[in-house]
């Protein structure tokens, strides 16, 4: 087996007295999407957090490319090629499309004797990228993003990781608030990105999605990662599961389609209600 | 031990103020030397100037002093907290404003100084005898007790001549900007063409009035005083672009009374003189030379 | 146990005590005082009556900078009426009040009907009013200083020193200081309050009348103001027109010290009134400590900036102590 | 068929010259579920705030228990026992949970003369309702909703419009940021509701979700509503279609698999990527 | 077509032209002479100078109240080295500067490490830095104001009266506001300024210096702040201590006038110099108009209001108007 891009080894995090990370180990190699599953309040954005540069751990080893590493802040982290979307924010109501896509990494051109922002590129590039998520409504990259819907803006903030994450991109709940179509381009983006060589770092409370584009998975239950397999050697049934911290669906679901069932007929009842 | 002397005064960074100032500490030397102290008690702004003195006059008197000396600004505010030191039995020295008028009714010992208002008389009158008719008040903090009674001495000095004065109040988006004062300045000038007198309530603002006059072409027409005086003023009256500077000697305001203060507390003396005026004097072209040495010393 | 240690206004009590402790040993005896108590709670009353309700629209997400001019408008008001046209006292104080109240609703119905924010609209009534006050002064007053004499009764409740130092707005500061800590803590406007200065929109969506409250809010801080205003008339038994930005800065700062967020949706009563006597403390300390005058600046400057950072360290350990040690985690 | 509690006649709605939504009609019914699905930017979040009077339509009627009604704000919408959780925002990061849950609608008790806020029973009923939706972790209504993580917050949302939605519910995207198990438990509490008579409108991106618990279904299509359907009339494949904006998800899902196929091996090919 | 419509700056720029009726209407001939362009031109120069940086800190979601006490610093530094002490003029210019670039660079060190907000920290300088200049002022010249006579180089270059009436600080505020246009619109750190206002968690996230920049932010406030100390001290040959407390509410007037929004993330360069000067005029255009000085305030403050509804409207309409109308939804 390849040498890992990304190791952990023995990862704590705490916020003063409440541990929110134990003692995690994990590989990510590239060309492979890790699925990082867990509840709400697992610890999986603190985890990736701690990928990206925002936070440092309590303690424990992060190693990348087989050398130690220890980020001192995200812009440290992103120059070695990681690009993360955070769970929430990353774009600017009050920015342009353009703007906002390459914040931290502007365009330049020369201008006379001097270096400016290029806005023309910029927005070029911000509005192909959209459009290979599937937003084709976006023509103009001077637009502001606080007019744009939620999903859009989901989109642009994943656009923009996925252009700049040469090495590793993470992505916390990309889909979260998308539409089918454009949940299925991002899928179809990850999958891309996989081939080209890059390793992905993928959250998700949608096991379809887990189950479509993961290569290997990790579960966190309270802080701890409980499991940690590839492809094709769990169910869905038992990832369902442990995504909901290790408690059994079964009886939830057994009772939600006891409610259904006081409904007026309905077609092939789904089997797990995630 | 020595006397423990508590002045009131007006704001530590107002030019004319840190001159009087400079005479209390002066004098204070001596007080230290003699193993008492000099405590200066100043407002933060002239917002509000009543209240705020009546309240250091109490801080003062709650500190068990030898001595007080303090301006009778607003004697409305401040004459409750003055009987109150002197019911406590603290002599009192009323200074800078009010006249020997407050200083009998409070009971005070002396009244040292000039008056703000007999200041503005002095300046008035100077002006008539120069042949202005029709002069502008530059005021930059209007409503403030000490700058209205400038003002409207200055009015009432040159109506005795047959002139009249008029108050040019500034907004306080103006203060502390000398180019927004001379720009005012200019333009009350551009628009009053009768106008042939500017006075300002302090010396720094008589900088910027300079500037407008010059920038409003009425060098010739228009002439200038200033209450209060610095070494850039004193300097254009030497070369002729200032008429006069209204001095009220503010340095011996502060050094005759903690001096005077001292040698009561310590010796039980007392002056026969009363009140101790200091002013109004008027600087101009005949007596400048000497002051500019006691400027530039930060005493005048 | 821990509930006291871990209230966030324990940064606002230590950064308090630290300049009292400061001035306690460089100011002496004489600070210690009752004249030296006096001294600095009869300054933080007037200021803390005008800091209560300019906190609470601080937390509503807000500002009022027209408190400056409408302190001198209301001594000016109740001075004309009732020193110059020596009308009753009680119509005097009713006139200051309500013109408190009147300014406070031009500024809550612009806000909330044009949208442009509170700095913007409340700093032009802060120069219209100024510029009305110093204007109508000179029309009906032909000054700009007037005295006015109250009656015993209306010197009595607004305009006295109780022991001969004591003013009696510190009582006025304290029944504020409970009424307002009663509608923060105790009442559904406070919920209110916090929420609209939290997220506005999300307030409005949770169905809360932003609009009046708003409107409600800078009523309160007209009326506060004018309060102090007219009390400062009766206790000195004059008036003066003046640009007083003065109460403007030194409101906002007592507040912010106070641990309230400048952008709204955090803060406490208790906070403020920490915040003022702090402010109070910093400035009159300076008179009892024999230092040059000259340096007074310097110091409050300092001072303010040690008393901040104290209680932001404090507030943030207060925040991150937890009551019983919480192992496991995803808690 | 009963007559609806809420009925939309010819609805139009337009941001300046932006026109939204087109002529929308239709009829949210007690004790029915109706999901609202649809594209990034269709126009849904739009629909349900003019329901809930965040916005009032440019045109049209709108119709509550047979009388016309129009809401001046949100507030006079919550008096008449509509509940809303919107897609962003809606709780308050540096309040308390208890405050939080009853912002706007205060619990009171007398204390001597006055009628104070009655934070204890307000925090009891706030972690209760809370625990209702299987977050078990919180049990201090004191705690200030920025300590929450992403789906802690939206499960207090939707707590919050489940206690108050006296008649109708609207529920935009209430599932997009929950685990498993907590999403589980909103859809239980949604069949609960639906069992006690009330009317719920329930947006979501997630097809399973939607089939879960929908007894009608309306799909906007830019703005203007494309299909308006029952349980059981339409297959899963073309509701996802029309999720999808109408396109035809056929293509794309290929495209997936392909890339899939290329990752070694995989369990059960997921039909639908959603 | 449309493109300038639809530019946001429309208001502010309708806002100014309000104002300049208004006073074209009032104020005549003279205040559409030379001098009385001049007139509000001068007071914009140094206004807008100080208004730049403050508008540039504002959109990266700061404030900086210690320009009003950098300005006499600044003025007394440059009259007491190269006045009082007769150094040489560049000296003293060099002295004078480099003590702006350090109170900013205190301010941007201290609101970087201890997460104060910087309305505090930056009063807490205003206070020290006023403090100081007091305190050394009098040590040092024994005296609060200091006269300063410059070369004719420095007097040509900072100090003079192009054509009698036009300061030359005119001209360096063209060139500032090139700069800083240049730097905010095609500049990479325009747009991490206003990433940083904007959301400065997800700013730092997305890799930008957050904490680099502002400090270099408020060196560059500083910097300018000590510009127009040193140029007032040259222009009106002297200096006094007291402090250019107007220039502290001044500034972020003329900022908030230009459109910049309070809590940060959002402005123009242009906006910000229609705002200087909309300010500018409103202040001095009432010296030309015949009405009495008494109501001076009370016209400002209208006028404000009004320029900024103006503004607000237009800016609204300005967003809302787009090129071609989009029929079909979802757009
Ligand atoms: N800065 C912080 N200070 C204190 N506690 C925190 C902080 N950040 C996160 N936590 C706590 O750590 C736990 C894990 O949070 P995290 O955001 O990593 O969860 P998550 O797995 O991403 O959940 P979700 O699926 O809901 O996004 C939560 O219980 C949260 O309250
Ligand atoms: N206040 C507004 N001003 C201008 N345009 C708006 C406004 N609100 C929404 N829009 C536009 O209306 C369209 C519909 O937005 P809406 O938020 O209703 O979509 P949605 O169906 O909820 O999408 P999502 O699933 O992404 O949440 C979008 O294209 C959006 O840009
Ligand atoms: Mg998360
Ligand atoms: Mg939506």
């Amino acid at each position: 087996m390849k040498t890992p891009l990304l190791k952990l080894t023995g990862i704590n995090k705490s916020f003063g007295p409440i541990d929110v990370l134990h003692d995690i180990s994990l590989d990510v190699h590239a060309g492979e999407v890790l699925c990082l599953l867990g509840d709400n309040g697992a610890g999986k954005s603190t985890l990736i957090k701690i990928l990206s540069g925002v936070h440092k751990p309590s303690s424990g080893l992060m190693e990348l490319d087989n050398k130690p590493v220890s980020f001192e802040g995200p812009s440290e982290a992103s120059e070695q090629g990681i690009a993360t979307v955070h769970q929430f924010g990353g774009t600017f109501p009050l920015m342009s499309i353009g703007r906002s896509f390459f914040v931290g990494a502007e365009p330049t051109r020369r201008w006379g004797p001097f270096t400016i922002y290029d806005r023309a590129r910029a927005n070029g590039i911000a509005v192909k990228e959209m459009r290979e998520l599937g937003i084709t409504r976006i023509d103009d990259g001077d637009r502001l993003v606080g007019g744009l819907s939620g999903g859009e803006r989901q989109a642009l903030a994943i656009a923009r990781a996925v252009h700049f994450g040469a090495k590793l991109l993470i992505l916390d709940e990309p889909t979260a608030a998308l539409g089918v179509k454009e949940a299925a381009h991002v899928l179809r983006i990850v999958l891309q990105a996989r081939q080209k060589g890059i390793a992905v770092v993928f959250i998700t409370h949608n096991v379809i999605h887990a189950l479509t584009v993961g290569d290997h998975f990790a579960v966190l239950i309270r802080g701890a990662k409980a499991a940690d397999f590839r492809k094709g050697e769990k169910s869905r049934e038992e990832i369902t599961d442990l995504m909901a911290g290790g408690e059994q669906m079964a009886e939830l679901e057994a009772e939600i389609e006891s409610y259904m069932v006081t409904g007026e007929g309905h077609p092939e009842p789904a089997k797990h209600a995630h | 031990d020595g006397a423990k002397i508590f002045v009131i005064g007006g704001k530590a960074d107002d030019p004319f103020w840190s001159k009087v100032k400079k005479g209390a500490d002066d004098a204070g030397q001596l007080v230290s030397a003699q193993g008492g102290s000099v405590t200066w008690l100043g407002p933060q702004n002239y917002d509000n100037l009543g209240p705020d003195a009546a309240d250091l006059i109490r801080t003062a008197l709650s500190q068990n002093p030898s001595a007080i000396v303090g301006p009778d600004w607003v004697p409305e505010a401040m004459d409750e907290a003055f009987k109150a030191v002197v019911d406590a039995k603290v002599p009192l020295i009323i200074y800078n404003a009010g006249g020997m008028e407050a200083a009998k009714t409070l009971g005070a010992m002396n009244y040292i100084g000039s008056d703000e208002y007999e200041s503005g008389v002095a300046g008035g009158e100077n002006f008539a005898k120069n042949g202005s008719k029709n002069v502008l008040c530059i005021n930059s903090l209007p409503g403030a007790a000490n700058t209205e009674a400038r003002c409207k001495g200055l009015a009432d000095g040159i109506a005795k001549h047959g002139g009249k004065a008029s108050q040019l109040p500034l907004p306080s988006t103006s203060f502390g900007n000398p180019t927004a004062v001379a720009e005012a300045i200019k333009a009350a000038l551009l628009k009053d063409e009768t106008v042939d007198g500017v006075i300002t309530i302090s010396a720094g603002d008589g900088n910027s009035a300079a500037n407008a006059v010059m920038q409003a072409g009425t060098v010739d027409k228009v002439k200038l005083g200033t209450f209060d005086m610095d070494e850039t003023g004193l300097q254009r009256i030497k070369d002729g672009t200032q008429l006069f500077a209204i001095d009220q000697q503010p340095y011996l305001q502060g050094f005759l009374a903690v001096s005077l203060l001292n040698s009561y507390v310590n010796f039980g003396l007392d002056l026969p003189t009363k009140p101790v005026l200091t002013g109004p004097g008027i600087v101009d072209a005949s007596n400048v030379e000497a002051t500019l040495n006691g400027v530039a010393a930060g005493a005048r | 146990m821990g509930s006291l240690v871990r209230r966030p206004e324990i940064g606002s009590l230590i950064g308090l005590i630290v300049v009292f402790a400061f001035f306690s040993v460089f100011g002496g005896m004489n600070f210690l005082s009752a004249g030296g108590f006096a001294s600095w709670l009869n300054v933080a009353a007037g200021l803390g009556i005008v800091a209560l309700p300019v906190g609470l629209l601080m937390i509503a997400g807000h500002l009022d900078l027209s408190v400056g001019s409408v302190i001198p408008a209301s001594s000016m008001t109740i001075a004309i009426v009732s020193g110059y046209y020596q009308a009753p006292i009680l119509v005097g104080i009713a006139a200051a009040l309500c013109l408190g109240m009147a300014v406070g609703f031009i500024n809550g119905l612009v806000v909330v009907r044009t949208k442009v924010p509170s700095f913007v609209v409340t700093l032009a009534t802060l120069f219209a009013v100024a510029g009305l006050t110093l204007g109508l002064s000179v029309i009906l007053a032909g000054n700009t200083s007037v005295a006015l004499k109250g009656g015993p009764v209306a010197k009595a409740l607004l305009g006295q020193f109780v022991g001969g130092k004591f003013q009696v707005t510190i009582f006025w500061w304290i029944g504020a200081v409970l009424i307002v800590g009663l509608l923060l803590n105790f009442s559904r406007y406070g919920n209110w309050i916090f929420a609209m200065g939290g997220d506005s929109v999300s307030a409005r969506n949770a169905g809360i009348p932003t609009e009046r409250l708003t409107i409600s809010l800078f009523v309160g801080s007209g009326l506060c103001s004018a309060f102090v205003g007219l009390s400062q008339a009766l206790l000195y038994n004059s008036a003066q027109v003046a640009a007083g930005q003065s109460f403007i800065f030194n409101s906002i700062i007592a507040v912010v010290i106070g641990g309230v967020l400048l952008t709204g949706g955090y803060g406490s009563v208790v906070g403020i009134v920490l915040g003022t006597m702090t402010f109070a403390i910093v400035n009159q300390g300076i008179f009892y400590t024999g230092f040059d005058a000259n340096w007074a600046s310097l110091i409050i400057g300092v001072l303010l900036l040690v008393a901040v950072l104290m209680n932001n360290t404090f507030r943030n350990m207060a925040l991150m102590y937890s009551p019983r040690s919480k192992k496991g985690a995803g808690k």
